[in-house]
């Protein structure tokens, strides 16, 4: 119980420290970093609730965050295209 | 066994990888994927229409172990809507993009595109829904980004990113909600879920996440630059479906799965926020500079309009008032959705004529293309409300219900709404009146001029005087 | 469907579907186009024909559609709405061809006449409407249809007229709709009746009632251009003198006027419209319109803005035919419906002819017109003799029938807003005949266009002038004879107040 | 000004932070959960691991989408235009160093996808070591990172989800319904699929980190 809340505890932070950094910094590559740490703060606290208490861990939420990183990774790779392309457009100037 | 649920997903992903897989043939294999998709949608729409609904457990598990399709008379509406609009700018797109480069690039991440949103508005699982969300937002960034101009890449950057906040506040809202309820399923989930506060949170969390993805005031920002830049059959596509489709699942969260949680003080906060977006997003319309940025404005201003309804939903007791209710706010979305990919698809048009889409200097470029200033004109009619279109009806009975309910307040907003889409619509179509000489003939480029045209009367004549059917869909007293 | 279901929509269609073939129409075919227009105005004269013949003998004519529950696109053919109908579809005829004739080689004469039999199929829409809901979508549909043709000549000065055109009407349509919404909500889906359907609410919702009713009064009366929401008639003079013949005579200011009409007998009631005490506000209104409209045409040198005003004036002695309680003043009402459009068609008609045949826009330029253009002149004077009420045109019935009505209803007030108003139009009409008869002629047109032939002007202008100034004469001496407008009207009247 | 706009962002986010700090400390109890069924519904879907079977079973359909998400996220990538040239040719102990590890992740991946049926493993984690392997590539000087040519590298990064869909498709034909594995096939029928997703997943990864399609060698593939 204390360590579930703990991680997930730790999650929830993770969420709202991203959040904050998303909002209060403007460049590309600040934002994908806070956005990604957004994101393993869910999964931190998906992990966190797939193992409450002794039973056997939850495999639901543990595939929820693998799909989870993928779908991150594939909107992350996205993003620093489009950054690079525009880095690129500046470099012509 | 034919699944048509398995089937409307799977056939334009399938049409998607093929584009992807075979690029020289891209554009007689891309709209022959449009087609047989329309044509899945309509086995679909057809089951609905017997059956009341459809529910396909894939895989065999079903919930809450598996994931579930499942179709109601309300996604039905959408999906047929979405086909045909898509069909319509498939067809355009086909004349739009000359063939090459973009041309490559466009159709696999369209089809992508088409599948995620069929998947969206057949998904029963909130998990599921967080993916579709999440290629449907990934693809409509990538297809603004095709024209390739720094303005486009920097608002379609701008779109991914706020896109994936909306995502991640979403998901954590599922999360929440699987910790207390231990399901994913829409349907388990809506009986179980109890007013208390961690679905509470639940509920913010997610409504605040696709606020954002539909653009609701005070989130639309990142919308206009984003729509008004990209290619012409993609600014539609994302008006008309992508916006709508988030909006979609809001509207089903409250009404389905939070009903027991919305109070009538969270209902009517969506409706200041509505009111407040009919105005910003009229405003804004009226003051743009070019075309496709007040089409743009003009779907922030639609979006609150929608979200109008809400409050008087809530207040109004299950019956035939809320049922007719519900159908004009599916009437409006629709109307809408015509509407708006008729606007964009003219003002593509437009814009590749005269070179530039500024209002103030269109006179020309109007007067040359008759039925295009037409599909404009209609398509303005259906934003404004004007009859017979369908939105008219949809406001009918929202003015109708919000006296009766005695939320007498939103008249005013729908009325100052109403004047402001025609001072922005008109301020257009008066550019159509000018001393040029007379037009050749009506229809100038069949293939790119008839899709929007088609869209646009259907928006403007073919909903409004055709709604009754929608009774019969959704399974209401009063249709056919 | 049997064919007295069908035949409402089939009356709207006639124009509908040739307008729509002729947007689609290449600019050049104007053979193909001037066959689609007559054929589809010709056709919508003859139906109307049949639909008089049959409600004369107790046919019933309706088409409904459902368009969602509790909202029913009604179209009904009662007597009022034939009197309507028949007064459009006859002048539409008319206007054809004399709109044929005025636009030879102007341009986008495709999106013209296209527009052109939209607004007509409108109008008869609104004559049909058998409820609120069918009245507001055709009274909008009107709007839309008009604007292109305000806004088509594409000058500056059109776009302005258009753009308060728009301003006005779709600012009215939208009180309107709020007043129709607000009325179903407290009635409950209703069609038009005779004597109304709202006497039998609770009183606790007459107050709600009396503000429906000011909505509907805004809505309407910006097309019926009462003051002072008529600002953007004069400002939409800048039409072709077809488009201002039309939105005069027959579509537009007659729609909002029909409105009225329709909304005192049919929705309320008359009865219980004067219970409410609506009938006097109404009057009030009216009369202040007819003084203002006749006192600002005096004023005026450009022909059209007088004429113009001059509606202004005329239109509301149909609004106070409604104000008045009693039989004979509606009579007198509903019968200037008809007599005030002809008349004003025919002063329209001939003002264009004026401009297009010798460049002659103002009053001041009308010196010895009537040596040049005599027919045309003489088809003016008709039109102006009548509005000033002197018999036996049909302008002096209309004024008769209101006097009468106004000694019943003890309304004596009303004798001298007439005689006030008949002097005023004397005022700005007869100097116009002074000019046009008696002065010598100038030695040069301002701009001659077309040259004296065996005619003074073309023949496609010449005849519909002529046509409406005889049935000007032909409406004031056979007032009394079965189908005339008279007639009709006391059958509706006869109706309305019921055995 | 900035400064305090940022404090009060602090402020706001810190609040949403306590709260849901504050809902959750009394809802982390054991249920309820779907583990007890997903552990007890495993013998039918054909592997062992629980994770597997979540992701290839019971919710296979997320799998098959995010395959699609994966793929969608390169296309956009390549439709943003031309790779940069890459980096410059990996010196002698670079070289030899690639030389072993590229061959070791290609191995290690194999393995992973094998032992994903019964133990932690599966097509993600193998396509994430294909997908560094050839990111080692592009680091020691290869433009195009060890992938094939272009038309290649298309037909590899759909081959995942095509895999997918078409076994959903089959199944749905002999009337199983979409993705119901028939018992006796269940095991190969997911290790198909995971052998496709897996060389997918490592394509598309490696392809994304190019980032675009690559300049064409001379003589080779055009840009298509």
């Amino acid at each position: 119980m204390m360590t579930s809340l703990l991680y997930g505890g730790a999650g929830v932070i993770l969420f709202a420290l991203g959040l904050w950094a998303f909002l209060v910094y403007e460049p590309l590559l600040r934002k994908l970093i806070a956005l990604n740490i957004m994101g393993s703060g869910v999964f931190h606290l998906l992990i966190a609730i797939a193992e409450r208490g002794a039973l056997a861990p939850d495999p639901v939420p543990h595939a929820m965050v693998l799909t989870g990183i993928v779908v991150a990774v594939s909107a992350t790779a996205l993003a620093l295209a489009m950054g690079r392309r525009l880095e690129d457009d500046d470099d012509a100037r | 066994m034919l699944d048509s649920l398995a089937l409307a997903v799977s056939v334009p992903l399938i049409g998607a990888l093929l584009v992807t897989a075979v690029p020289g043939r891209v554009q007689g294999l891309g709209l022959l994927a449009a087609l047989a998709t329309l044509a899945t949608v309509g086995l679909v729409t057809a089951e609905v229409w017997q059956q009341g609904s459809l529910r396909s457990d894939l895989g065999g598990w079903g919930a809450p172990l598996g994931i579930s399709l499942a179709a109601d008379g309300l996604s039905a509406a959408l999906l047929a809507m979405a086909a045909l609009v898509a069909l319509a700018v498939s067809v355009y797109a086909s004349g739009y993009f000359s063939r090459g480069e973009t041309e490559t690039h466009f159709w696999p991440l369209w089809l992508l595109l088409w599948a995620a949103l069929n998947g969206l508005l057949l998904a029963a699982d909130l998990f599921n829904l967080y993916v579709t969300l999440e290629l449907l937002g990934l693809t409509a960034a990538a297809l603004g980004a095709l024209t390739g101009t720094r303005a486009a890449v920097e608002a379609s950057l701008r779109y991914l990113l706020v896109g994936l906040l909306g995502s991640l506040a979403y998901l954590l809202g599922v999360a929440l909600l699987y910790t207390a309820y231990g399901t994913l399923d829409m349907a388990l989930l809506g009986a179980a879920v109890r007013p208390e506060p961690i679905a509470g949170s639940a509920l913010v969390l997610m409504t605040a996440g696709l606020a954002l993805k539909a653009a609701l005031f005070p989130m639309h920002f990142w919308l206009p630059p984003a729509h008004a830049n990209a290619p012409a059959p993609v600014s539609a596509a994302l008006s008309a479906l992508v916006v709508k489709a988030a909006f979609y699942l809001m509207l089903r969260l409250w009404l389905d799965v939070f009903a027991p949680l919305v109070t009538p003080w969270a209902a009517g906060l969506m409706g200041l926020l509505g009111a407040l977006a009919v105005f910003w997003g009229s405003w804004r319309a009226l003051r743009a500079e070019r075309l496709k940025l007040m089409a743009a404005y003009s779907t922030v201003a639609q979006i609150g309009y929608l979200c109008l309804f809400l409050p008087v939903l809530t207040a109004l007791p299950a019956g035939d008032a809320r049922e007719d209710l519900l159908v004009a706010l599916l009437l409006m979305a629709l109307t809408h959705g015509f509407a708006k990919a008729g606007l964009f698809l003219a003002a593509g048009l437009v814009q590749r004529s005269a070179g530039h889409d500024r209002i103030d200097d269109l006179g020309g470029t109007a007067q040359h293309m008759p039925a295009t200033t037409f599909s404009i004109g209609l398509a303005g009619i259906a934003l404004i409300g004007l009859p017979p279109s369908g939105s008219f009806v949809g406001k009918w009975i929202l003015m109708r219900s919000v006296i009766e309910s005695g939320q007498w307040w939103w008249i005013p907003v729908i009325l100052v709404g109403t004047l402001l889409a025609a001072a922005y619509v008109f301020r257009v179509l008066s550019r159509a009146f000018n001393l040029e000489p007379t037009p050749r003939r009506f229809v100038t480029q069949a293939r790119t001029e008839v899709p929007a045209l088609l869209l646009a009367l259907t928006s403007a004549a073919v909903l409004g005087l055709a709604a009754r059917p929608l009774w019969r869909l959704l399974g209401f007293e009063g249709g056919l | 469907m049997n064919l007295d279901q069908l035949l409402p929509a089939v009356i709207v269609l006639s124009s509908f579907l040739p307008g729509v073939f002729i947007f689609l129409l290449k600019e050049e075919s104007h053979l193909l186009r001037g066959v689609l227009n007559m054929t589809g105005a010709i056709v919508k004269v003859l139906l109307v024909g049949v639909m008089i013949w049959g409600v004369f003998h107790g046919h019933v004519y309706e088409t409904r559609l459902t368009l969602a529950p509790g909202l029913d696109l009604v179209l009904h053919a009662d007597a009022l709405a034939v009197l309507f109908a028949t007064l459009s579809s006859v002048l539409w005829l008319v206007t054809t061809i004399y709109a044929i004739g005025y636009l030879e080689h102007s341009p986008n004469r495709s999106r013209f006449f296209g527009f052109f039999s939209l607004c007509v199929s409108a109008t008869v829409g609104v004559a049909l409407a058998g409820n609120l809901l069918t009245f507001v979508v055709f009274y909008e549909v009107l709007t839309l249809a008009t604007y292109p043709l305000v806004a088509h000549r594409g000058t500056p000065d059109a776009t302005r007229g258009g753009k308060i055109y728009l301003a006005y009407t779709m600012g009215g349509g939208a009180l309107l709709l709020v007043g129709a919404v607000w009325l179903q909500a407290l009635s409950g889906p209703s069609d038009f009746v005779h004597g109304g359907f709202l006497s039998g609410l609770h009183p606790d919702v007459w107050g709600q009632l009396v503000a429906i009713f000011f909505f509907l009064l805004a809505g309407l009366g910006v097309k019926a251009a009462l003051v002072p929401l008529h600002g953007w008639l004069p400002q939409s003079m800048v039409a072709p003198a077809p488009v201002s013949a039309l939105l005069h005579a027959v579509a537009v200011v007659k729609a909002g006027a029909f409105g009225i009409v329709r909304v005192v007998y049919d929705v309320y009631g008359v009865g219980f419209a004067d219970a409410l005490g609506l009938l006097t506000p109404l009057g009030i209104l009216a009369t202040i319109t007819i003084l203002y409209g006749s006192g600002m045409a005096l004023t005026q040198d450009g022909l059209k803005k007088r004429l113009a005003y001059s509606t202004v004036s005329q239109v509301s002695y149909i609004a106070l035919g409604a104000s008045i309680l009693g039989p004979i003043a509606t009579i007198g009402g509903v019968v200037h419906l008809v007599h005030q459009g002809i008349m004003k068609i025919t002063l329209f008609f001939c003002a264009g002819n004026y401009a297009e045949t010798l460049g002659v826009h103002k009053v001041s330029q009308m010196d010895g017109v009537g040596r040049r253009m005599p027919w045309t002149t003489l088809a003016f004077s008709v039109g102006a003799l009548g509005m000033i009420g002197i018999p036996p045109i049909a302008g002096f019935v209309s004024k008769w029938y209101l006097a009468m009505g106004a000694v019943e209803a003890d309304a004596y007030w009303v004798l001298l807003i007439l005689a006030l108003s008949s002097l005023l139009n004397a005022g700005y009409f007869l100097p116009i005949l002074y000019r046009a008869w008696f002065r010598p002629p100038p030695k040069r047109w301002p701009e001659e266009h077309i040259p004296a032939g065996r005619f003074e002007t073309m023949g496609a202008l010449l005849w519909p002038p002529l046509i409406t100034a005889a049935f000007c004469l032909v409406a004031g001496l056979f007032a009394a004879a079965p189908f005339s407008p008279l007639e009709w009207a006391t059958l509706i009247a006869r109706r309305e107040y019921g055995p | 000004m900035r400064r305090a706009g940022t404090l009060v962002i602090g402020a706001l986010v810190g609040l949403l932070a306590l709260w849901l700090l504050w809902v959750l400390r009394d809802v982390l109890v054991p249920t309820p959960r779907l583990a007890e069924l997903a552990l007890q519904e495993l013998p039918n879907t054909g592997v062992s691991n629980p994770v597997t079977g979540v992701l290839l079973a019971y919710r296979a359909y997320d799998t098959l989408l995010e395959l699609a998400v994966l793929l969608a996220a390169l296309l956009g990538i390549w439709s943003l235009g031309a790779a940069s040239p890459g980096f410059q040719p990996a010196g002698t102990v670079l070289r030899g160093m690639v030389k072993l590890v590229v061959p070791l992740l290609i191995l290690t991946g194999g393995y992973l996808l094998w032992v994903g049926g019964h133990a932690p493993g599966g097509a993600f984690q193998a396509g994430a070591l294909l997908g560094a392997a050839g990111v080692v590539l592009r680091l020691a000087g290869d433009a195009r990172a060890g992938l094939p040519p272009v038309p290649v590298q298309r037909r590899l990064a759909v081959a995942g989800a095509a895999t997918f869909v078409l076994v959903g498709l089959a199944t749905m034909a002999f009337g199983t319904g979409f993705l119901s594995y028939p018992p006796a096939w269940a095991k190969w029928l997911i290790l198909t699929i995971e052998t496709a997703a897996t060389l997918a997943i490592g394509v598309t990864l490696a392809a994304a980190y190019v980032g675009g399609q690559p300049v064409p060698r001379s003589g080779e593939d055009g840009p298509l």
